[in-house]
């Protein structure tokens, strides 16, 4: 505190600060709020995928059962030899306020029966569908990631807003309200002293004039 | 001269009996022991079994035993 | 008088084998046990005891069961081939056994194509058709699908020629399916042409060889519909030979567009029970359909043991029957590994 | 007779189940039940009992006939044998264990090494035949083509429906090695054509990128021999062959010294453990509790008292024993205990051998054992053939005291011996007529008959049938019996009107053919009449066609006339072939040996016919089989 020069100048100048602290932490809370409202939205839409997935997980697995029970597992794991590919997906991005958030290019995963490489004569319904039902899960966990990146960003995001609101509005604006008032009291301070040195001066002159 | 008849008769009636014994057996026979091979418990029935037919050739020898016997 | 196989004997031991199959009581209690170890216990008691036994030192739990089956099927199969040896009979067991040839070269063109390891290709043959272990093993040893189809070429086997014939296409698309309805295609060709003669056994052979092409026909058919493939493109993947759907019907069935068309088509023909299932608001699932086709062609494979006791039939009806046991098994086993409950576990297997 | 049984449950804290198994072992009364079947699924507190050992034990015996597959076969030596088996008998279970485990540690790897090793070298030679064979397939070719250095060769093999492929293929050779290289073409068989190209090895990449999209396919060999001249290759596979021989027989030859070394160790061991997981799978079938366990099982009922004592005098009332009521379901069946004097009990062995009788029914082997020897007495009727069927009979009793089922069956013709001599003495036969020739005997004359088996044919056929018709009735009247202990009204109203019908119909027939009063006959058809709906109602239809097969059952009987006309008429044929030989000796001999023949067809054929007229014309009467023996629980296991 000692550095601070309590100036009426310095006074000024920190009045200046508190307020645009102020004009900042109100907008920093402004779009925290947007965030949030955002982070709701896509948060909503990512449960009900879940949802989703989960269904499509316990179907798919539940139709892998039965190809692998009538079918016997090496059938399915020679299909699965037709099948085996890699997946390419294009990553491009976009800005929800400020915060950059993935897109992943949709190519959709799931197949019609020509496309699985393997004829459809020689393999059984059961894994054909069981192939569709994973090709629909990994769409889904596709579609998952996606929104999953963006709302741990949005959250990541929201959450360090709020930590700079607070930085603002607890630790910077009260410091310098606490200068700004060090400076206006001890500019008050000065004042009284000036105008009780004044009167003191002001008596001894009178007495002068008295005693001359 | 003797009388051939009697004799022919009952070769006959003793030897077709005896070929279709022989037929019917060696198909049950075979599948008697196909049986067998496959669950050893069953040889008392398959015993029983092959010796079904041979009804045939003994009614074709009694057959022809009176034939020899009661026309002579 | 007319000379035959002499299906006194082999017959004889087929039906003692069959007799050796488990009773629905084995399959009640399999069916109540709590888990898998336990199913294999009680297997321990049943005719599959030496198989579950010598699978139990190398595998356990799920695994050893499919090895056992797996085993055991092969075995029965073989046990068939090795009476009927020189026969006739054996022209029609290796119609049934040319099954497994086909998957096995399919495997193995689908493992080189990705270039899978060897050992992990080996692991999903199943040698239970004509093409031994040496064999298979020359075939998993060459570096690519080409290699593979040129030593069936070079070793003669018939296999090498559909698949000749395609490779041009093959290596145009860069899309292996072209090779597999190849080789399908040949199997079903094949296995008609083997049966032309008019003997009773003979026509039995035909009939269950064309009434699997109908319920083939009919799979695809339904699963064309279903991803909406146009009716051109379809064609192309149905075969010749059913019993009683030529390709006119088929053809027809896809032009209708919806499953429940295509459907109302064959309620004239032997697979009308299909019409009844779409009522039942189980829609848009091929495998319950499936499911159906394949019950129909296991009860009518089985139902050849009441045909003429001395020809192929009582074979052919032990080896399906067999299949069903094994497949029963196997649901059995695996409903038990991820806790099914009991009611939905019956609605899976094929009771015949 | 059959024996009443009584389930039975004992149950008792665990930690006397050893001592209860040894007690109830020497009692020997129990027929165990497997406890674990009625064991309720979801039921937590009644459990199998656990058999950890006996898991062992069977991966052991499995590890075991692993190596014992693998070795080659020496011949038992059973001195050596029991030597080592009283040894591995003396030891515990652990040790036993501990000592399987070394032999398999010490067998198992070199064995499975040796046996992969020759599968191994079997497919080896698999191949190289393979291999030879499209060598000399395809060598001709070979010699059309000059070897270059620098330049590869290469052999197709075309589908002749490709044929134009090969001129692409000439095309694009040009193309590629700018006209450097050679082709040859000759048919290979029907259908395919074989090639062969040769080109500069710098184009080798190219040429094969071009081949491998077309459809011709090339000739593919192992890879050692890739790329060598053929004559090279085939001497290589013959060396390889004469290698792969010579080690098979190394291999063949070590598998043989390890055999000689521990095969019979091996034998033992085996033996020893089979036994064990025997006696060990006992415990497979009882349950427990926490602290108690549970044995199910049938006990005779005149044996209850004394097995329950037993229990009470060794362990007082902590064992319980309740004797649970039988259920009437069919999946309680009791198990079939034959209680039959000695004189019965080989003819059980028969009924075995066919199908044991259920607990309900009626146990056919008393009968059997009347009957049976009747049969083949009249059937053999030879005082000399039925006296050296005794002796036969006992000798080979007396030789192979170990063989339970000859025991059996030759009991069964001792039994059987008698009475054929005492036939042959009524018929007045010795080896045939011989003994009549000689004025030793005579035919016996009874009821006005001489009954000279040559001369009497009628009387005898009649005398067979009547038998048949008592006995099917016999039969028939057990079924009523049997039928009823079953509450199956239906079948005995059955049996009852086959019973009328077959006798209207004898009186009907026997009237028409004026064998007894004509005036039988009426009543006879009166019988048929009534009894019809009977059988009618009680088996429908075709039980109506059963009195055709009942009439042919009874006139099966005939065979017992006739088999034994046929061994006389083999006799007399002997008789009369020896007595017309000039010289006596050769007489003798040929009469020796026929009636030797003849004594063997005696035993074999009369044995078997008597059997099948109870199995097929009698039981089918009545029995329904299909039981289960009862085998106690008891040192010999195979007692049954």
């Amino acid at each position: 505190m000692e550095q601070v020069n309590p100036t009426r100048m310095e006074l000024i100048k920190k009045n200046a600060q508190i307020k645009l602290a102020e004009q900042g932490r109100d907008l920093l809370r402004e779009k925290m709020d947007a965030l949030i409202q955002e982070f709701f939205n896509i948060m909503e839409s990512v449960s009900r995928s879940r949802e989703e997935l989960e269904v499509v997980a316990s179907s798919a697995q539940r139709s892998l059962l039965t190809a692998l029970g009538v079918d016997d597992s090496v059938t399915l794991k020679s299909a699965s030899f037709a099948t085996q590919k890699g997946l390419l997906i294009d990553i491009k991005g976009k800005n929800i306020m400020g915060v950059p958030v993935p897109i992943l290019e949709k190519k959709r995963v799931t197949k019609s029966v020509l496309e699985r490489g393997y004829s459809i004569i020689g393999v059984s319904g059961r894994i054909d569908e069981t192939a569709e039902k994973f090709e629909m899960e990994l769409d889904l966990i596709i579609g998952l990631a996606e929104t999953e990146t963006a709302l741990r960003r949005l959250g990541g995001e929201i959450q360090m807003t709020r930590r700079r609101v607070n930085a603002l509005e607890q630790v910077l604006i009260p410091e310098l309200r606490k200068q700004a008032k060090y400076i206006e009291n001890t500019i008050d301070e000065r004042e009284r002293e000036d105008l009780f040195r004044l009167k003191k001066v002001k008596k001894i002159i009178e007495r002068r004039k008295k005693a001359i | 001269m003797v009388d051939w008849g009697i004799p022919i008769g009952a070769g006959i009636a003793f030897g077709l009996g005896a070929i279709g014994t022989g037929l019917a057996q060696s198909k049950i026979g075979s599948a008697g022991a196909g049986t067998v091979a496959e669950r050893p418990e069953t040889f008392g029935l398959m015993v029983v079994l092959v010796a079904i037919p041979e009804t045939m050739v003994i009614l074709g020898f009694v057959v022809a035993a009176m034939l020899m016997i009661m026309l002579k | 008088m007319v000379v035959r196989v002499e299906y006194d004997y082999v017959n004889a031991r087929i039906k003692g084998m069959k007799s050796c199959l488990l009773n629905t009581s084995v399959f009640e209690t399999l069916i109540l046990k709590p888990d898998v170890e336990s199913i294999i216990t009680e297997m321990g008691n049943t005719a599959y005891k030496d198989e579950i036994e010598k699978a139990s030192v190398q595998y356990s739990g799920i695994r050893c069961i499919e090895v056992a089956l797996r085993k055991d099927f092969t075995n029965a199969f073989r046990k068939i081939l090795g009476y009927t040896k020189g026969d006739t009979a054996e022209k029609y067991l290796k119609i049934l056994l040319s099954r497994w040839d086909v998957q096995n070269i399919k495997t193995v063109l689908r493992g080189k194509n990705i270039h899978v390891t060897s050992a992990e290709i080996l692991e999903c043959l199943v040698p239970a058709g004509e093409l031994d272990d040496m064999t298979l093993t020359e075939m998993i040893n060459q570096p690519d699908v080409k290699a593979v189809i040129d030593l069936l070429a070079t070793w003669g086997i018939e296999y090498s020629k559909p698949l000749t014939r395609h490779v041009k296409e093959y290596v145009e698309k860069r899309d292996l399916a072209v090779l597999e309805y190849a080789i399908d295609r040949f199997y079903y060709e094949n296995a008609l042409h083997a049966v032309q003669g008019d003997s009773y056994d003979d026509s039995l052979i035909k009939d269950m060889v064309s009434t699997e092409i109908d319920v083939t026909n009919i799979k695809t058919v339904l699963k064309m519909i279903r991803d909406k493939i146009e009716t051109e493109e379809a064609q192309m993947f149905l075969i010749e030979g059913g019993r009683s759907l030529g390709s006119e019907k088929l053809v027809a069935m896809i032009r209708t567009g919806t499953l429940e068309g295509a459907i109302k088509h064959l309620e004239t023909t032997p697979y009308h029970f299909l019409s009844k299932l779409a009522g039942e608001g189980k829609v848009g699932m091929i495998s319950v359909y499936e499911k159906e086709l394949e019950k129909y062609l296991i009860k009518r494979g089985i139902s050849r043991f009441f045909g003429d006791p001395l020809s192929i039939a009582i074979a052919i009806g032990y080896i399906w029957a067999k299949y069903n046991e094994i497949t029963n098994i196997r649901i059995i086993a695996r409903c038990k590994t991820a806790d099914i409950p009991e009611k939905e576990l019956r609605g899976e297997l094929v009771y015949v | 007779m059959l024996q009443k049984m009584k389930k039975v449950q004992v149950i008792g804290p665990k930690k006397d189940l050893q001592h209860v198994v040894d007690v109830l072992y020497h009692s020997g009364t129990v027929h165990l039940e497997d406890v674990s079947k009625t064991i309720l699924p979801g039921d937590t507190l009644l459990r199998r009992m656990d058999t950890e050992k006996l898991g062992d034990i069977a991966n052991i015996l499995v590890k075991i006939g692993g190596i014992f597959l693998a070795l080659p076969k020496i011949k038992d030596d059973p001195l050596k044998q029991a030597q080592i088996c009283d040894t591995l008998l003396k030891k515990s279970h652990q040790e036993l264990v501990a000592e399987a485990n070394r032999v398999i540690e010490e067998l198992e790897s070199t064995t499975k090494n040796f046996a992969i090793n020759k599968s191994n070298l079997e497919f080896d030679l698999n191949r190289l035949a393979k291999t030879e064979k499209i060598v000399e397939r395809i060598r001709p070719l070979e010699s059309q083509i000059p070897v270059l250095e620098g330049f590869e060769i290469t052999f197709l093999i075309v589908q002749r429906e490709f044929r134009d492929a090969l001129e692409h293929l000439r095309n694009a050779l040009i193309e590629i090695t700018r006209n450097q290289f050679e082709m040859q073409s000759e048919p290979g068989d029907e259908e395919t054509l074989i090639s062969i190209i040769i080109f500069n090895r710098k184009y080798s990449e190219h040429v094969h990128s071009y081949l491998f999209a077309q459809n011709i396919n090339e000739v593919r060999m192992p890879q050692e021999f890739e790329g060598k001249p053929f004559s090279q290759v085939l001497q290589l596979i013959e060396e390889r062959r004469k290698k792969d021989f010579e080690e098979m027989a190394a291999t063949d030859e070590q598998l043989l010294k390890l055999s000689t070394e521990r095969y019979q160790e091996l034998a033992v061991l085996k033996k020893v453990l089979e036994d064990r997981k025997e006696e060990e799978s006992v415990y497979a079938k009882f349950g427990q509790t926490e602290y108690t366990f549970v044995i199910l099982g049938w006990v005779p009922k005149k044996y209850l008292q004394r097995t329950k004592e037993a229990l009470k005098d060794t362990f007082g009332n902590r064992i319980i024993v309740n004797e649970l009521l039988e259920s009437p379901d069919k999946k309680d069946e009791p198990p079939t205990f034959y209680d039959n004097p000695a004189i019965i009990k080989p003819f059980e062995f028969l009924m075995q051998m066919v199908s044991p009788p259920k607990y309900r029914e009626i146990d056919p082997s008393p009968l059997i054992a009347l009957f049976f020897p009747i049969f083949f007495g009249l059937m053999v009727g030879d005082i000399a053939y039925g006296a050296i069927i005794l002796v036969f009979a006992l000798i080979m009793k007396k030789k192979y005291k170990t063989e339970l089922w000859l025991q059996n069956l030759m009991n069964i013709l001792v039994i059987s011996s008698i009475p054929s001599i005492f036939f042959g003495w009524f018929f007045g036969e010795f080896f045939g007529n011989f003994g009549e020739k000689m004025g030793w005997i005579h035919p016996i004359t009874f009821m006005g008959v001489t009954w000279n088996r040559i001369d009497a044919l009628v009387p005898l056929l009649m005398l067979a049938i009547a038998i048949g018709v008592f006995h099917v009735f016999l039969g028939l009247f057990l079924g009523i019996i049997n039928a009823l202990a079953k509450n199956s009204k239906k079948h005995a109203i059955e049996k009852a009107g086959m019973i009328i019908v077959i006798t209207g119909l004898l009186l009907v027939i026997a009237g028409t053919a004026k064998l007894i009063p004509a005036i039988l006959v009426q009543p006879g058809i009166v019988m048929i009449i009534v009894a019809l709906p009977l059988i009618i109602y009680g088996g429908g239809f075709f039980g109506a066609f059963e009195i055709m097969s009942t009439v042919g059952n009874i006139l099966s009987y005939a065979r017992i006339m006739a088999i034994g006309m046929a061994s006389v008429v083999l006799a007399l044929v002997a008789n009369q072939l020896g007595g017309s030989m000039e010289v006596a000796l050769v007489g003798f001999l040929i009469a020796a040996l026929l009636h030797i023949l003849n004594i063997i067809l005696a035993m074999f054929s009369p044995f078997l016919h008597s059997f099948r007229l109870h199995m097929v014309e009698f039981n089918s009467k009545f029995f329904e089989g299909g039981g289960k023996i009862y085998k106690p629980f008891c040192k010999g296991k195979e007692g049954g």
